[in-house]
């Protein structure tokens, strides 16, 4: 990449980002990304917003101290914040309010958006019906039938559902349905969304829409005498880990990680871009990529769907080549019976996303001592793996 | 840039002769059969050759792009692969090639790599379908230095003033996107009026992609480009296959190529 | 019922209310009542309490004011509290933590329940597990296999769950079977109430467990400059119900209105014991009771679990009485139509219990101007009721 | 109080011979037979009949009761059925009659219309599952101005300061429940105990239900308490049937009987 494009282009985070797509979707881009900029310097606008994630979708979201995990552990203290706790179960709606509110501004009737787990589909889903608008939701015929719930609770919601077929779960395919059809309907609807290994300028106002949980998360902590050691986040497309590491990584005495699928841990069958992956463009924005040695990008595996994408954003590419945060792989067998230890120990039904980051949470607690503090975010609640959890029960033994 | 691609642009200069430009998926279904697709493309007077090298995930590409693309990642299709058809084409052939995918597949190989190899095998431009011209400025001075033009391209998104700044350093020719792989949204009206906005700031013919499949449509669309982009319409006749796909192609383009002549 | 008894003893509302059992149980009951006394008493007690509310189960949750219901109602404005947002999906973890902290405080290894839409197993199920306590749960065998959802949670969280075999929705059976193993393991295991409608001291313990949520919504709306005219709460057992209005109880210019499942909105399947029901003792308590002349008391019917029940609190009795609180009906069909009218116009998936609440709601705000302010309690999410919502739609036409 | 009870009271205090008590349901299977069995037990010299009067939701009785009650429920037994039962057992009988069911019942009739009836029809006690002595002081009064008493229990989790003032105001006997439809839980040690701290402070006799079904259970349970209730096992008896029910339930009591002779 060449080193003018690094500094005059918009959306980069040292040589990764940028805005690379076909020239039909450059302008509508930027029409999101004047209207974003904006939107972000009008404090009505700030202030809508700020009312949105308070009054409806139930900010701030605790920070919970988790004894009985910590001393199970014998190590340090574990600590989650908790957006499970957000409506509708999962961070992702955090992102659909402001979306949705951009939409509105851009005087849109209707919104697209692609989901993987279907979390994001029911976020935006939801948002969009309270402030009128059509929500049409991209997802992979595997997705649609893994994700039974979800799916019920989209349609419920008068979401329109667009079946996409693809052989394997992940929202990769979904993902390049909503933007061709975004394409020519550019006009009358508006691209929400969910991912943040997206173009310019999605990976920046994701992390505007999601900065909002490092915050409080920075403020609960302080507040409660937790001075942290390591912050653990599941990364997937990484929208949520930029939302939770943003705070504090000028905080350098801080080690953040980043906990990304392992799928069935020998690393054939993964989705851990920054580990085994490699520096590309793909769905419009340079970052890592899970990619063959002719640029082709392969299929990423993840019991968790959130996980189970082949880049990331940004953001974290930028962080992965400066060393800031630490990324690792965590295997779906380990992040199932992290899923299954803590719902024993503190009775928390968290998803599988989170049961990654928490996995390496206890690993890493049980190597420091009980003044020590480890947090994990946790991105959304278990009920919608609950039949996954299931079979892996039934393959192997409990906690 | 190359002689050819010099040679197009002023030939059209001199006469305005609508272009006919077609489009195939190298390797689909094997990098033989491609061959010989391109030669009849060259013998039946197509203007410029579309090769499209198969990738992974190609989002801006249509349905029957997609499956050939599939078919032909299935046959391991890699960028050695590519110049040798380039190579053996340009043997008997003198048609512009335009090597056509998406930017990963570009950066995998390496640019610099790429375009000194491409260009020894006589590749005359590239065309990237998720690299905006913003972004390629340094891509193109890679390519340039190979003397491999990066084919700019506009959509029904594309602002006057836009076109402006893109057409000032635009080389060879440019293609104007009228569907990005959904349907064609944009009315032969609003078509018209943006040729008529972009042609007062260039000099090059743009070839439009309009999801043309017969001689009729070539004709309608080559009244306001100048050329015409076919792709999707002869994937699918290879698609289709069949014992006398040759001959099938062979009259598919003489019907373009008889209805585009002024 | 004599005199002398509603002035001596204790849990008195009026004349309802008491303690009726077996001799078995009364020095248990005792036992609790005498430390539940003595842990509100006790500061350190209720700080304990109020952090487990605060940054565990997420209090405080919001009110949401519902802009674009109320514009298509066309009326008052509508605004509603928001349980749903409790971890677990619904306000029965506020009692479970009280009680399991009680349980705690008593030394006991065990707790028992009773559950009929599985909410309360999962909220005692998931509390225990983090107090690491045990859980036995009684539920139903029709309600199990109605409830898929929430028996996998409780499954997953380690809850060991007691069939009752009963014809019948509802949590009648389940609960005797609860109090006749309680009676018999009393030393080991404490019984946590989840329905209103139980002997002392648990009408008690339950008001005070939930008075958190009628206190919150009266100073948010304060903030919010809302000066309601109705308050509006489905009424089960009426635990939530006692909630949610103790705190408006004194304020005679606001008027409360109870909602009691209607059934099939004929009068004979009905579980409105406050509207077609009449005094009698059952379960301990007494209270209003769906009974016939000999006094046997009658099955419930309803197509909300939660409000499936033959009996209410006594606090409701006395207010049904002294004519505080207004009691209605609201039909099964009513309700499914409110739920869905709030998914598509607000995108709130709210529960069945919850959708007899704010179906009356609406029609009352529809009588009402847009000055004038109605304030609905959501009890829970509306997750499990997928499918009967579902079932519903394809009887009906969508709103 | 009705001399019936009256002379058990005093005729215990006379020669403490242990007491056998023996439940039916009313109306399981129907009126008719229950009339029949009570017969049979005040034949074989059962000193007390504990009528269960069937309630909709027996919480405090086990399996066998409840099943019963269901069936009972079934033929619709009210509380005329109830009294006339009584009335026609008086006629040949002068065994005391105890009516037994749960609070809401004795509601549903009124409780001054309730013990007129009772009264009337020779009934001499009743026992309210779900109505502690501490809830029950009004109603004892609106029973006793009619001379039925209201039948005081015990359990494993009455302390002896409990007992002491329960015990104060008790009338006739006293009932013992050890499992309250559940299994027994308390060991022959405690119960021993516990027996012998309460008969400090009555000199009425504690009938123990402890779910006994033979003739050596009621000697063993004999030796501690100054009766026997036998309920579900004679109840389970019935729901048996048979052809020959009625032999096999006099042979039953009999061998109860004369287990329990000192
Ligand atoms: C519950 C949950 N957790 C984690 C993720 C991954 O989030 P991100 O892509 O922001 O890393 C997702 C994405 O859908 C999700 O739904
Ligand atoms: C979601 C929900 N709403 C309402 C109710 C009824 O609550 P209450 O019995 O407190 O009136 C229940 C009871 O289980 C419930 O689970």
């Amino acid at each position: 990449m060449s080193t003018t494009n690094e500094r005059l282009l918009p959306g980069r985070f040292g040589r990764f980002g940028g805005r690379y797509v076909a020239e039909s979707l450059w302008t509508p881009l930027q029409e999101i990304a004047d209207a974003f900029d904006e939107a972000v310097d009008d404090p009505k606008f700030v202030t809508t917003m700020e009312r949105w994630l308070d009054h409806r979708i139930g900010r701030p979201t605790p920070v919970s101290h988790l004894g009985a995990l910590s001393e199970r552990v014998g190590g340090a203290q574990i600590w989650v914040k908790r957006e499970d706790l957000c409506q509708g179960g999962s961070f992702s709606i955090n992102t659909a309010v402001l979306q949705v509110l951009l939409a509105r501004r851009l005087g849109r009737r209707s919104v697209i958006g692609e989901t993987g787990t279907g979390d994001f589909g029911v976020a935006l889903g939801s948002i969009a019906a309270a402030m009128g608008l059509e929500a049409r939701i991209f997802m992979g015929r595997e997705d649609l039938e893994n994700e039974t719930l979800n799916v019920q609770r989209m349609l419920e919601l008068g979401v329109v559902i667009e079946t996409v077929d693809t052989g394997t779960r992940g929202r990769k395919r979904a993902c390049s349905e909503a933007l061709r059809f975004w394409a020519t309907h550019s006009n009358q609807a508006h691209y929400c969304a969910s991912s943040l290994a997206m173009p310019d300028p999605f990976p920046r106002i994701l992390a505007y829409a999601l900065g909002v949980i490092g915050a409080e998360t920075r403020v609960q902590l302080k507040r409660r005498g937790c001075d942290p050691e390591y912050i653990i986040a599941p990364i997937g497309s990484g929208a949520f880990g930029v939302g939770l590491f943003s705070e504090f990584a000028k905080h350098t005495d801080i080690q953040l990680v980043g906990v990304q699928g392992g799928g069935d841990g020998h690393g054939a069958r993964t989705s851990a871009s920054l580990v085994v992956g490699s520096p590309g463009v793909f769905m419009g924005t340079h970052s890592y990529l899970l990619q063959d040695d002719n640029g082709q990008v392969l299929v990423p595996h993840s019991i968790a769907g959130g996980l189970c994408v082949p880049n990331v954003g940004p953001q974290h590419a930028r962080w992965a080549a400066e060393g800031r945060v630490h990324y690792v792989a965590v295997s779906d067998d380990d992040a199932c019976l992290a899923v299954r230890t803590l719902a024993r120990t503190e009775g928390l039904l968290v998803c599988l996303e989170s049961g990654h980051a928490l996995s390496y949470a206890i690993k890493i607690a049980a190597t420091l001592g009980s003044e020590q503090h480890v947090v994990v975010g946790i991105t959304g609640s278990g009920l919608r793996d609950l039949e996954r959890l299931d079979q892996f029960a039934h393959s192997r033994q409990t906690p | 840039m190359s002689q050819r691609l010099e040679k197009l642009e002023s030939d059209f200069a001199a006469d305005g002769r609508p272009l006919l430009m077609g489009a195939l998926v190298a390797g689909d279904p094997h990098v033989e059969a491609t061959l010989k697709y391109m030669s009849i493309l060259a013998e039946q007077g197509v203007d410029i050759i579309e090769l499209i090298v198969p990738f992974s995930d190609p989002t801006y590409h249509g349905p029957v792009i997609q499956r050939a693309c599939a078919r032909a990642i299935h046959e391991d299709v890699g960028w050695s692969d590519i110049c040798e058809l380039a190579a053996r084409f340009r043997e008997r052939f003198e048609t512009p090639i335009v090597a056509s995918s998406y930017f990963n597949r570009f950066l995998a190989m390496g640019l610099e790599n790429c375009a000194r190899q491409m260009s020894a095998a006589g590749v005359d431009a590239v065309m990237i379908a998720d690299l905006p011209w913003d972004e390629s400025q340094g891509v193109e001075q890679s390519f340039a230095a190979h003397g491999i033009a990066i084919i700019r391209s506009v959509a029904p998104t594309t602002s006057t003033e836009r076109f402006q700044s893109m057409a000032e350093g635009a080389r060879g020719f440019i293609v104007w996107t009228g569907h990005s792989g959904g349907e064609v949204t944009i009315s032969t009206e609003s078509f018209k009026a943006a040729m008529a906005g972009f042609h007062q700031h260039t000099q090059l013919p743009i070839i439009a992609s309009m999801k043309v499949s017969t001689g009729e449509e070539a004709a309608e669309v080559g009244e306001f480009a100048d050329g015409v982009l076919v792709g999707s319409a002869l994937v699918w006749l290879i698609e289709g296959r069949g014992a006398d796909l040759s001959e099938r192609i062979r009259r598919f383009v003489d019907d373009l190529r008889r209805h585009l002549r002024p």
